[in-house]
């Protein structure tokens, strides 16, 4: 058992460009920071079959994906030098083009940031219980999978 | 033993709601399937992991908790 | 020689989190895009024999800088699939805690933007002429040097 | 030939100022960085790369070009 709790990592709905630069904006009273990294992941408009993802609506055993969130961030701290660490994830519906996942990552120094960010990217889309609906424009779906 | 059985994505599609209680005498993860494929049929042909109590878990764990969880593929980012 | 002319990538002072925001906002319309990748450089109050940096002032060799940010924009685009990427570095003051180098790639994948945005940071730090004077509390200074 | 020299960061510490057009006979990088350093004492203990024209050259380029630099160690980012 962990001591600290799982904190909620996710949102309702898209995550919004200017809550990302707020994020940013709130960084810079962390002097001892040196590089950032950030990813977005944004809904694509693909086309299947002749259809074309309109949206993808997000369900999360919540709980548990919590909890898997809160390892990786643990299990990150560990092996990186990191000064700060922040992950969203959408729930509910989010159109194509909006902002799904925010990762955000920062170190004294760059070659961390890189190394850091893309385990985290890697071990949430392998390990945390997110489930998407990809809904075309014609009000079908399909279930979206990660590779 | 009473489970919590919880189904997601297009699992629940398959079984027609996000939740349910079976009191059930199974006494691992398979013969608990074998009791949900009878249920719901159109599970066998679908993919997914099990967990209980929020781990994943194989086939052959005896099952010890209360929540049980059927997960399609993941999705998230 | 190169048909396309350089862009000018230097803007005066700090880089702020709104034009970052604004940034991310606007690529919502490339529906093409699944994954973004930012990288941000941030000035350290570094403590050096006592003494802490207050400040980098940039300067730069400026047409060489532009043509080799350019240069390095070009290659970036044959050797990897980008849908965007955007380079903007500070000259004159910009002040610890705040953001000198902001470094933006977009791609349909993550696997791409991961790759892509390390090889044009460590391109940036490497080959562009810019140099920096970290301006101390007490205002003496020393030259800033990339390793 | 005329040549304008730009020089920058620690170097134009140096030689305090930042441009200065010269003529000059030298032939080659190693002939000018000689007569800069009979002018700048204090230029040879510094670390600083030549450019011609913008593309980076060594000691043994001939000089071709209206423009040299002289820059020290880069810093961007």
């Amino acid at each position: 058992m962990k001591d600290k709790k799982p904190k909620n990592v996710f949102r309702d709905g898209a995550i919004s460009s200017d809550f990302i630069g707020n994020s940013i904006y709130k960084h810079q009273t962390k002097t001892s920071i040196g590089a950032h990294n950030i990813f977005l992941g944004q809904v694509r408009a693909d086309d299947i079959d002749g259809k074309t993802v309109a949206a993808i609506e997000y369900t999360a055993y919540e709980d548990m994906a919590n909890q898997k969130f809160h390892d990786i961030r643990e299990s990150a701290f560990e092996k990186f030098d990191l000064t700060c660490m922040h992950i969203y994830h959408s729930l509910g519906t989010v159109k194509a083009g909006e902002i799904c996942l925010f990762v955000f990552v920062s170190s004294p120094r760059r070659k961390v940031v890189f190394e850091a960010l893309e385990y985290i990217v890697e071990a949430i889309k392998a390990d945390v219980p997110v489930f998407g609906k990809e809904i075309f424009e014609d009000d079908t779906h399909q279930w979206k999978q990660n590779n | 033993m009473l489970l919590t059985i919880k189904y997601f994505g297009q699992i629940a599609e398959v079984t027609q709601k996000e939740e349910e209680t079976l009191e059930c005498s199974a006494k691992n993860i398979s013969e608990l399937l074998a009791l949900l494929y009878s249920k719901y049929e159109g599970l066998k042909i679908k993919d997914f992991q099990v967990a209980q109590n929020q781990e994943l878990v194989s086939e052959s764990t005896e099952i010890t908790g209360a929540e049980i969880a059927l997960l399609p593929p993941f999705a998230g980012g």
